[in-house]
């Protein structure tokens, strides 16, 4: 990958995005999170990535890992609710592993990691209807794609992305085992996971960031 | 859907700024932040007790700030746990150098930021931290499909207990076998006959029919477990109290704590209305009624609705829920 | 429109057993009426403070009944005042020879009713009956063209006041001039942002849009003095105290109580909203607020809205606000 | 007029017709309430007629008087708010006058008794928007029908009707200077008030039972 101040606009700009899109989708991860959980996940996430932007904006020359770090800090400090520790959290942690910058070993490291932590702290496996559902299959992917079948990062994370809209769609006929949605039992079925549906959202626009 | 606001995002700060207006000597708001403290802690010689959770569900938990309940309370964006570096300030703000015991309502969220929390105050110099988790709610099962039992009305019985155990110079171990005790002994089930409306939204968060009330609710709007016809308050009752009886499974002469909470939207006359068959029921299961509660205790914004709270007393209990307390919401 | 009641006819019955099931050492019942008086009714060597009106507006009154405030309540069907006889009844019931001061809000139905009990008590033996009639509602003008200013959430401070002066051992004719100093010193301005919903009707008094609200209302689900276009609650703030303290004209450095008083479905969250602002407001306007009351003290069943009470106060005043009180729903 | 039982039996008649009036018109009485008032009046009265009804009916052998004594009473103790201790206190009043039985002597009596403890108790003249709209040219008609134009009883109740549906009619464009309408100002014009129309119905029933 490129040298650290490419790397850090290309950050910068995925963070943008991020932050646009999920502005944009708000109302239809609230709208989600109505339907089976306590109607504030578009407006906690939205809250917390408006302040992560700011946040990154002011950040004058640091290097990507710091960039990352802080990312996941003010995600903690913002959002709350179960998103806030998950998502911030995994990226606070995870952000160790990009020590030397942003190439495809460390960021093959860091997808790992941000799913350990995730699971970690989460307790939730594949199958529970949550972000998991999305996350596990998007790292297999990646990983597996660089390293066994030698895709570049950028079809690599191509894949990854469809492989968290498959995981979002494995969502919706499930019945929760955790977050809010375990508390309606049989009646989770059928609808739709708003963090795992974020996640996406996530990952679409990383892609995005990326092939430009 | 019209609510006396300005901006929805600026909701919780306004109205926490209201608060301490309103009660200007005996509450403190730790600046920059959106946890309320007793204006006079740290409370020297004495475990702090703390909690908080989303906000919309007032008088909870700032209500219940003050002596002989709680020291600090740390209010969230609306339905959405406090972030960990807000409780962390609050814990490290109450701590009088005796500890401090969080009581955290079971949802994932406030259970990862405390956890959270805890490490950062100690990491801070706090010299003990503990955790109690409430989970009253008996309307969702308790099994690997979920994430456990939701804490809901139940947690006020357990900042009374525990509050007043710490203010009598109990240690952090004792003050937290105190609240565990309550914890063993509350269960709550809760109906909704209309659904909340959130200030960032704007609509209700569920639709219900004209003839439909949910069972089985939490407090933060989201829908209960089960969907069933209107029904008269009697029989709501007999339901809910039912419910939680049978999970509580209590011997005859048992003495008991009866909550009858409204949801935010419900008129006191028909909290009276349930409470009347509550008390009867009591009576027809042979159970001894020390404390009858009635009232918006924990409440989910506007939601019309109700909550039934039963927990087992005995002679402990008894002293510490009776013990002298004054806050704005709670006076013994 | 759901209610948790059982038969609408039954819901005032209802909620008293309900009220004394919940206060059983605290309230008693007489007989065969729907009148609330204080266990140990009549107190001994001292003046007893009575009250009543339609029901709906709980915890108006019975929720004032106990030490320090009223001896007895009478709760008519909702928004109905109560009936002569059982004021007379009533009356009787606490009098314990010192004279019984009645507090009645300016209705005509409550004056008529209250005027005939007090023709009636008298004739049974009652040594004295006296009446005051608060008038605090500024939105209706004091004319010709009006029954006089409404009686609302002002109310509660006379009960304390005068309550508080016949705890304490003032005669009749002191404690009735306690009660018209606070009648004199005291202004209301309330706004519905919905409609009420009675059990029996079942559906609103009247229709609001959704981005309407009335100004100037009363307690009983009656339309308010005007219908304006939905605003930020600091602007309703505003408007309503500003009403206020025009009709009140208090002084620069004046010592005065504020409420925020919910209607009923208003959750907390809102009244402290409105509170913070009410605090600048009286700050603007040189005033000293010596307490500042946020809750649900007068109530039209469901309605969500909110009245803004000031109340001028000087040191005899707040001697005996500052009293002690035992009620359901008031400690001090 | 006729002899004891005969007026007793008529006055039951009257009462039961008043009662199945009041209950039929519950609803409308309480949205003319609810449109400048407190939306309980025909809740009130038909709770007072009803208890009147079961009161009287357990009166065996009472004379004309102690029944309408009684019915003012229960007015009384049943309805409560304003149209309690108005249509009650009034009736328990004017009772006194129906010590000889009910005669045309007597029933005009009676009405100006009525008429004058209304004014009484609640304060209100004509055009102040209240059931003394309708009760006051009802009486001043009943009174002139029979002692001036030598009218019989019965002619003069129906024109005494006529009279009281006008001062309904009248009620709905003045502004309200009494009752619960008087706090809406201007805005009370323009509805028809629920007491004075009450008034009507219960004239119109003791109309149509005399006719009987
Ligand atoms: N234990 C968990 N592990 C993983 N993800 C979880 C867990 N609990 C909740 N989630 C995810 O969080 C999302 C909800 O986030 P959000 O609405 O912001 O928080 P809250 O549930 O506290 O309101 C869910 O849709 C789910 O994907
Ligand atoms: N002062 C008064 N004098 C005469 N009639 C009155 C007076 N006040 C009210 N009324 C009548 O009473 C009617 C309302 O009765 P009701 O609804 O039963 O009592 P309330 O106003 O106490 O709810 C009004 O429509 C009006 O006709
Ligand atoms: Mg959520
Ligand atoms: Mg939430
Ligand atoms: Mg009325
Ligand atoms: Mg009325």
């Amino acid at each position: 990958m490129a040298d650290e101040s490419v790397q850090r606009e290309a950050l910068l700009a995925a963070i943008e995005n991020v932050t646009a899109r999920i502005a944009d989708e708000k109302e239809y991860l609230t709208d989600l999170d109505s339907a089976i959980g306590d109607a504030d996940h578009g407006a906690n996430l939205n809250r917390g990535f408006q302040a992560v932007l700011k946040k990154v904006e002011e950040m004058d020359g640091a290097d990507p890992q710091e960039i990352v770090k802080t990312v996941g800090m003010t995600l903690i400090s913002e959002v709350g609710g179960a998103a806030g520790p998950l998502y911030g959290g995994s990226c606070m942690t995870a952000s160790q592993e990009l020590d030397g910058g942003i190439t495809t070993e460390t960021s093959i490291a860091f997808a790992e990691a941000f799913l350990e932590k995730l699971q970690d702290r989460g307790d939730a496996r594949v199958g529970d209807k949550t972000m998991v559902d999305a996350i596990t299959p998007a790292v297999h992917t990646y990983k597996k794609s660089i390293e066994q079948d030698d895709l570049p990062p950028l079809q690599a994370l191509a894949k990854a992305v469809d492989a968290a809209e498959r995981g979002v769609e494995f969502t919706v006929p499930l019945r929760a085992s955790k977050g809010r949605a375990s508390y309606l039992g049989w009646r989770s079925v059928g609808h739709q996971d708003p963090g795992a549906t974020s996640t996406l959202m996530i990952l679409e626009e990383i892609l995005a960031t990326a092939e430009e | 859907m019209k609510k006396l606001i300005n901006e929805p995002g600026d909701v919780v700060d306004e109205m926490l700024d209201g608060m301490t207006a309103a009660y200007p000597e005996e509450l403190r708001r730790l600046d920059g932040t959106n946890v309320i403290v007793r204006a006079d802690a740290p409370v020297d010689g004495e475990v702090a007790i703390v909690s908080g959770g989303g906000s919309g569900h007032e008088p909870t938990h700032a209500g219940y700030v003050g002596e002989g309940m709680l020291d600090g309370a740390a209010a969230g964006e609306v339905f959405t746990s406090p972030t960990a570096d807000e409780l962390s300030e609050m814990i490290q703000a109450t701590d009088a150098g005796e500890g401090v015991l969080c009581v955290v309502k079971n949802y994932e969220g406030d259970v990862m930021n405390f956890e959270t929390a805890a490490e950062m105050a100690e990491m801070e110099g706090v010299s003990e931290v503990a955790q109690v988790v409430v989970n009253d709610d008996v309307a969702v099962e308790d099994s690997l499909y979920t994430s456990g039992r939701r804490g809901v009305c139940g947690t006020i019985l357990v900042h009374k207990a525990a509050g007043a155990a710490a203010h009598r110079g109990d240690d952090l171990e004792e003050v937290q076998r105190i609240a565990e005790k309550v914890i063993d002994n509350v269960g709550t089930m809760g109906t909704a006959l209309t659904s909340c409306v959130t200030p960032e939204k704007g609509e209700p968060t569920f639709d219900l029919g004209e003839d439909e009330i949910e069972l089985g609710i939490g407090i933060h709007g989201e829908p209960g477990t089960e969907r069933v016809d209107m029904m008269p308050a009697d029989d709501i009752a007999e339901e809910l109290t039912n419910s939680v009886l049978d999970d509580l499974g209590l011997e005859d002469g048992q003495e008991v704590v009866t909550i009858v909470n409204g949801m935010g939207g419900t008129p006191q006359m028909e909290l009276f209305v349930l409470n009347r068959k509550v008390q009867k029921l009591m009576d027809d299961h042979g159970l001894e009624v020390w404390d009858a509660m009635v009232g918006d205790y924990m409440t989910s914004l506007d939601m019309m609705g109700a909550s039934i709270t039963v927990c087992a007393v005995d002679d402990e209990l008894k002293e510490l829920l009776a013990y002298e307390a004054d806050t704005p919401a709670l006076k013994r």
